[in-house]
């Protein structure tokens, strides 16, 4: 059980925490939230492998984690915008309400 | 190295900085952008001529070429590397591209002078210049193609400078439309170029992919379809040669292109950047040159370009016969031209070719601005056949309309058209393939004399045909598009008598007269410095070439066309006043021929019925599947399982109700069930995203476990 | 804990020869010494806890007793401004008032309103506080006395810093009254606003250091030419970065004139009016911490930080330097707070983007241009384009007119 | 941060820092006042930002706080304020089957924490920390990364511009997304 083994574990069970929020909450903020904790989760994958990797000194996986909380970033703001707007449009905030794509 | 060798990256940044400033001047501030733009240019000028001076005195030795590379950033694991050259080639190009730039630029300041978008136009002008100056130094395809597209963006934007008139929008889009097609095939020629050469630098002392090494490695390959490697990129690069020079088949856009103010088909449309398609083929020469083999014999892709050139040549000067807009005639004379300067390289090489392109450079320049001068003298009327007469009220604009004219028609000794053609006939006399390149020049050379007088003719001579007091369409064209400039203009509103144009617009027709006499001394037989030069070596002065017989009999040839083709002009069109009203001598006698002419032989429509009919014809296609194939299959099943039904029923009521029943809700139900899954939900999709991760990584352990 | 290795090797600093130099460089160093001792009793694999223990508790001694001090001098400052007497009731000169203030707080009713959000309620205070002492841990207060030493210390002090808009809205919402919303909307949205130019000023100065810990870009700053020190405000983009970064730094802890999310007049106390006792007084504590904080960076980043203002004042101890301009920079925020207006709240955003983010970007490159070229020609180049930036924006500003006169509109 | 200090102070901190990222985690997904969901995602990242420094990434910690808790958890609040249910709590939190979800979840836990704790490629115990300073960092994405640089400074203009625009006020257009 080695130190790795505990992050990764941790991060495993953070991705399952905001899959289970993402696929269950009925707000599309939530949803929202949940997807952040997934990038995050496996953010904390790329920091862990960096540290107790075979190579640490190529700085891949720290440059990697910047640009995925920049593209985050970005992501949260392109994505809350859009929720506002339709929220503006259906007058709700609920997945589960927006529905104009059913087959 | 030379300083100015160094610091040839100047000669483009200051036209660039110029744009720059002149794009943040307000409207208002002309002066400001004008002045901006001619300094710029005057310095950039001055720089060119030291440049070429030190290309002339380092002329045949081994410092002929400088080449400066530097890194721009960092792909992968190798550098993206840039660069500029200094070399005969470029100096020839940048004194001509500045000195007649600034020519055109003083010209625009009177030419313009009552549009409101006069600072647009300069920052226009400057970015073009720009574009244009580092397109000749670039030591890299890349940054070559770069500028390539700066220049085709602003020929865009110039084109369709008054925006507001629908012909002027239509021309800029199909300009550039046009020349895409050519440049798409331009940058896969590059890309190829550099998966094979692992570079895109000219000269890189021995890396370039101009150089032996690089040449040597080519040869030797050969594509799946058997054509040599270097033949299909050469080809490809051509293609993007052919789009911007206007050689067959793309050569739709550049007559177009004349609804931008005239300056503009001056600098870009005549003398410049249709130029840059024959610079391109000579800078890139060396890969254009190399056969399959290598060896010395012509390679496929000179042969390409031979034929391209000259068929254009005769093409566009055929349909330049039956034209009546002043400026029209003169774009088709210029794509006839480049027609004649691609043949130029084809047959004889880089010298001849640029040669050409110097003298014609000048003297069609000095054409358009004659022609924008008459323009302007007969407010904005651009049908010859409402002018005429012209000589008295504008006589210095005629002077030099006539120099030029006799420069393009290639009269003897005294002009420079002459000689350059001459040069260009003559290697294709002495061309090993076939004599037919030969022939076919001789007629357009014929044609050019021909239809320039009958042009001269049309508008200088005869008595003044302008339709005083009525306003032409084409004046009402102006006056719509004109805008507020057709409410500054004091000549637009009622059509005074034709008047000579102001001094900014003279002058530069002057001095472009003078060089475009001048100029051919540069390149005679008897001392053909500026070939020589281009190829590096000192030009002895050698009258008896003159008396060569080969030269002299071409020479001969030469001279009794131009005069043949100048008399017939004159024969038919010079003797006597023509009307206005009256159809064109051509038109009386062979209506049909001078209305395929006239239509530019159908090309336009030959296009817009192939594209759009094969549109129409593809949809029809589809409709025709749709109808039968699918439909019928429909129905085939349709009958089926009415068949079927029916079958049944006949066999047995009680038993088939019950299963034919059972069938459908089963069909029923399962298309629900399908239906179900897609209700819209996110989070379902979602859903059945993570399950799908579940089971990829219970197959991965397993794999794993397995492994 | 690195940064002790770091202050455990001797200082660096002025070579000294003489004997009262030497004293003086035993009380320059006089308390981490002490603290050394200290930490030496302990035995070994508590050493690093201990010693992170004793810099803590010295910070928040030090810098709690100089919030009290300053509310002191503020409110006689203000009361001298104002033309009165500030308080001079309790003790001499009323100099006990800050203790007598702190018993209030203590004593008073801690009210929370019944609809309030009471977790939030009462975990709001304490968010903001808690950071403010937290970015104080990076700054060096004087040689070899800053509590750690990070390599990215600057990053840490905006990070810990952004903590402070969190509370901020947890106390106006978590309170369930419009105002509290309003205030706390309004803070945010300024505190988002002026954090960007904040950084960005900041940014010029790292970029010279070429680091990003307080310690390097403090070194980068100690040489002297004559007795003229090296510090970043005696450049062009230095002194425009300055201001910039004092401006950012009033509104960032919302001192007037940009006090506006407690504006009394408009929103009664902004998103702290549900708060009574001691939790309006950690309030209170949280935003003056906070400001002394962000004066501290400015300190570092442009006045050379804990080192003297000119070399034969070398003699003084850092920290003392440290503190005096920590206090000259807080008598600036008081004199301001007392003469100038408070803003509109459209004036303020439109000043925020229209002048100190073209500004501070601009400042850096100027402190580009400044650092590739040579010789004489950076302070021309430098001035005019700081200079001409200057004049531009100011004119652009004014031209927008967002400083028009007020229209009253009455509710209709 | 803690650097050279005894192993039982790592993993005590480890541990603290674990359990409150999860726990805040699942605080964040399972509240029903959606500002308290919020405001445990701003403790998550916190504890995520503690956990990188845990690991000797102290930039991306601190980057981590500045943007996440700085101004994603401030965004999310502001939208949260903006798209405010008119009857709060009205309904359930959850979408009908939701369970469905958290089995899903619990199962793709299950899978992938099996196969961490069963790999045996993992296993490399206390390596010494890497060097990983601001100065190295930016050298990186100054020469090898910088072209991914530039296409995430135009990625982040064009999202802010995107951002901007969709959520922009449409100006009596019927048109649906409220863009103008």
């Amino acid at each position: 059980m080695t130190p790795l083994h505990g992050y990764l574990l941790i991060s495993a069970m953070l991705f399952a925490i905001g899959l289970g929020g993402a696929i269950t909450r009925r707000n599309a903020i939530i949803v929202l939230i949940g997807i952040e904790l997934m990038l995050n989760a496996a953010n904390l994958n790329f920091i862990a492998f960096w540290r107790f990797g075979p190579n640490p000194e190529a700085l891949t996986g720290i440059v990697f984690v910047i640009f995925s909380i920049a593209v985050a970033a970005a992501e949260a703001a392109v994505g809350l915008g859009l929720i506002i707007s339709i929220y503006r449009h259906y007058k709700t905030a609920n997945v589960d309400q927006i529905d104009s794509m059913k087959g | 190295m030379d300083w100015v060798a160094r610091n040839l990256w100047l000669i483009p940044v200051l036209p660039l900085l110029a744009a720059g400033l002149s794009a943040l001047a307000k409207q208002r501030h002309r002066g400001f952008a004008a002045g901006l733009a001619i300094g710029s240019m005057g310095v950039s000028l001055a720089l060119s001529c030291v440049a070429f001076a030190t290309a002339v005195s380092h002329s045949g030795t081994e410092l002929s070429r400088q080449v400066v590379n530097f890194r721009w950033f960092e792909l992968g694991e190798g550098w993206v590397k840039l660069g500029w050259v200094l070399d005969p080639l470029t100096a020839m190009m940048l004194v001509m591209v500045c000195f007649v730039g600034l020519l055109i630029f003083i010209y625009s300041t009177g030419y313009m002078a009552h549009d409101e978008n006069f600072t647009r136009f300069f920052c226009f002008l400057s970015l073009f210049a720009a574009g244009m100056l580092g397109l000749i130094i670039a030591n890299s395809l890349l940054l070559f193609f770069i500028c390539w597209e700066i220049v085709g963006l602003t020929s865009y934007l110039l084109i369709g400078f008054w925006y507001h008139k629908p012909a002027a929008a239509a021309a800029a889009k199909k300009a550039f439309i046009t020349t895409r097609i050519g440049d798409l095939a331009f940058l896969i020629g590059i890309v190829w170029l550099y998966a094979q050469a692992g570079t895109l630098l000219f000269y890189d002392n021995g890396q370039g992919c101009l150089e032996k090494p690089a040449l040597a490695s080519l040869a030797t390959q050969v594509t799946s379809v058997g054509m040599a490697v270097p033949t299909a990129i050469a080809l490809l690069i051509f293609c993007g040669a052919v789009g911007k020079s206007g050689q067959l088949p793309l050569h739709v856009w550049l007559p177009d292109a004349m609804e931008g103010p005239t300056p503009v088909s001056a600098l870009i449309h005549a003398a410049t950047m249709v130029a840059a398609g024959v610079f391109l083929v000579a800078r890139v020469y060396p890969l254009m040159a190399l056969g399959p083999a290598g060896g010395q014999v012509t390679s496929t892709a000179l042969m390409v370009i031979t034929w391209i050139g000259a068929l254009t040549a005769v093409f566009a000067a055929s349909i330049a016969v039956a034209q009546d807009d002043i400026k029209r005639i003169l774009a088709y004379s210029t794509v006839s031209q480049l027609g004649f300067m691609m043949m130029g390289l084809g047959v004889g090489g880089v010298a001849v070719g640029m040669f050409h392109l110097i003298t014609h450079a000048f003297f069609k320049a000095l054409l358009f601005m004659g022609a924008g001068s008459v323009i302007h003298g007969c407010n904005d009327e651009q049908d010859v056949r409402c002018m005429g007469g012209l000589r008295k009220f504008m006589p210095i604009t005629f002077a030099t309309y006539a120099i030029g004219m006799m420069a393009l028609s290639g009269v003897p000794i005294f002009f420079s058209g002459f000689w350059s053609k001459d040069e260009i006939l003559h290697a294709a006399h002495n061309w090993p393939v076939t004599h037919l390149p030969f022939y076919l020049g001789i007629l357009g050379a014929l044609l050019t004399a021909f239809y320039m007088t009958r042009q001269v003719a049309y508008v200088f001579f005869g008595n003044c045909r302008l339709s005083l007091g009525k306003t032409t369409a084409s004046e009402q064209r102006t006056v719509a598009h004109a805008g507020v400039s057709a409410r500054e203009h004091p000549q637009v509103e009622l059509p005074a008598e034709p008047h000579e144009s102001p001094g900014a617009m003279v002058f530069p027709l002057v001095v472009l007269a003078f060089f475009s006499v001048v100029l051919g001394f540069l390149g005679t037989p008897a001392w053909p410095w500026m070939q020589r030069f281009l190829e590096g070596e000192h030009a002895p002065v050698q009258p008896g070439m003159l008396g060569n017989s080969g030269v002299l009999s071409v020479m001969v040839t030469s001279a009794v066309i131009a005069f043949l083709g100048i008399g017939l002009g004159y024969w038919l069109y010079g003797r006597r006043a023509l009307e206005s009203q009256q159809k064109d001598v051509l038109e009386q006698w062979w209506p049909n021929v001078f209305t395929l002419l006239r239509r530019k032989y159908y090309v336009d429509e030959i296009y817009e019925w192939a594209f759009v009919g094969l549109n129409a014809w593809w949809a029809r296609a589809c409709d025709w599947m749709d109808r039968w194939v699918w439909e019928s299959i429909v129905q085939l099943l349709g009958a089926l399982v009415v068949g079927l039904a029916w079958v049944d029923r006949v066999l047995d009521e009680q038993v088939v109700n019950r299963g034919f029943d059972e069938a459908c809700r089963s069909i029923s139900g399962g298309g629900g069930l399908f239906s179900r899954f897609q209700n819209g939900r996110v989070q379902n999709y979602l859903r059945a995203l993570g399950l799908g991760l579940v089971v990829l990584v219970l197959l991965l352990i397993w794999g794993c476990r397995a492994s | 804990m690195q940064c002790f290795a770091s202050s455990i090797s001797r200082p660096g600093g002025v070579a000294r020869d003489s004997g009262g130099a030497a004293v003086m460089e035993m009380m320059d160093q006089i308390f981490v010494d002490l603290k050394h001792w200290l930490v030496s009793l302990a035995p070994a694999q508590w050493q690093p806890l201990i010693s992170a223990l004793i810099s803590v508790a010295a910070i928040i001694a030090v810098f709690a007793s100089l919030f009290a001090v300053t509310t002191i001098l503020e409110r006689k400052g203000l009361g001298r401004i104002q033309n009165r007497y500030g308080p001079n009731r309790v003790g001499p000169f009323g100099l006990l008032q800050p203790a007598a203030d702190g018993l209030k707080a203590l004593t008073k009713e801690d009210i929370v309103p019944r609809s309030a959000d009471q977790v939030l309620h009462f975990l709001a205070p304490l968010v903001l506080v808690v950071p403010a002492f937290l970015a104080l841990a990076v700054l060096p207060v004087g040689r070899n006395m800053a509590v750690v030493d990070l390599d990215a210390g600057l990053l840490f002090f905006f990070a810990v810093g952004a903590a402070t808009e969190l509370s901020v809205f947890m106390a106006g919402w978590s309170s369930r009254n419009k105002y509290s919303l309003l205030g706390a909307m309004r803070a945010i949205a300024q505190m988002i606003s002026y954090e960007v130019p904040l950084i960005l000023s900041g940014v010029c100065a790292i970029m010279m250091a070429g680091s990003l810990s307080p310690e390097k870009i403090i070194e980068a700053q100690s040489a002297y030419s004559g007795w003229v020190p090296h510090w970043n405000v005696f450049t062009p983009w230095g002194l425009a970065g300055f201001i910039v970064f004092l401006i950012a730094a009033a509104a960032e802890s919302n001192r007037a004139p940009f006090d506006l999310p407690e504006g009394e007049s408009e929103i009664i106390a902004g998103y702290y009016i549900e708060y009574s006792g001691f939790k309006f007084a950690l309030f209170f504590l949280g935003e003056y911490i906070g400001m002394f904080a962000v004066s501290g960076l400015a300190i570092t980043l442009f006045l050379g930080g804990w080192h003297a203002p000119a070399s034969f004042l070398e003699w003084i101890p850092s920290y003392i330097w440290f503190f005096a301009k920590l206090l000259g920079i807080i008598a600036l925020f008081i004199w301001v707070r007392g003469t100038l207006p408070r803003l509109r709240m459209d004036q303020l955003m439109s000043f925020a983007w229209k002048f100190m983010l073209p500004m501070a970007l601009v400042n850096i490159l100027a402190a580009g241009i400044w650092r590739f070229t040579p010789g004489i020609t950076r302070w021309i180049v430098c001035t005019t384009l700081v200079a001409g930036s200057y004049v531009l924006l100011a004119r652009g500003l004014a031209a927008h007119s967002s400083v028009a006169k007020r229209k009253y509109r009455y509710a209709e | 941060m803690f650097k050279g200090s005894p192993k039982s102070v790592m993993t005590v901190a480890f541990v603290i820092l674990g359990v409150l990222t999860l726990s805040s985690g699942i605080a964040a997904m399972m509240q029903r006042n959606l500002v308290h969901c919020a405001l445990s995602l701003s403790i998550t990242l916190a504890g995520l930002a503690g956990l990188y420094l845990q690991l000797d990434a102290q930039f991306v910690g601190f980057a981590q706080i500045l943007i996440y808790v700085g101004a994603v958890a401030i965004l999310i609040v502001f939208a949260i304020l903006l798209t405010r249910e008119n009857e709060p709590g009205s309904q359930s939190r959850y979408i009908s089957n939701g369970y469905l979800g958290f089995g899903l979840a619990l199962a793709l836990f299950a899978v992938i924490g099996g196969a961490i704790v069963s790999s045996k490629t993992l296993g490399r115990g206390q390596v010494p920390a890497p060097e990983a300073t601001v100065r190295q960092l930016g050298d990186q994405l100054m020469t090898r990364y910088v072209l991914p640089l530039e296409v995430l400074g135009l990625l982040l203009t064009v999202a802010l511009i995107g951002a901007v625009i969709i959520a922009m006020q449409e100006k009596e257009s019927k048109s649906p997304g409220g863009t103008k």
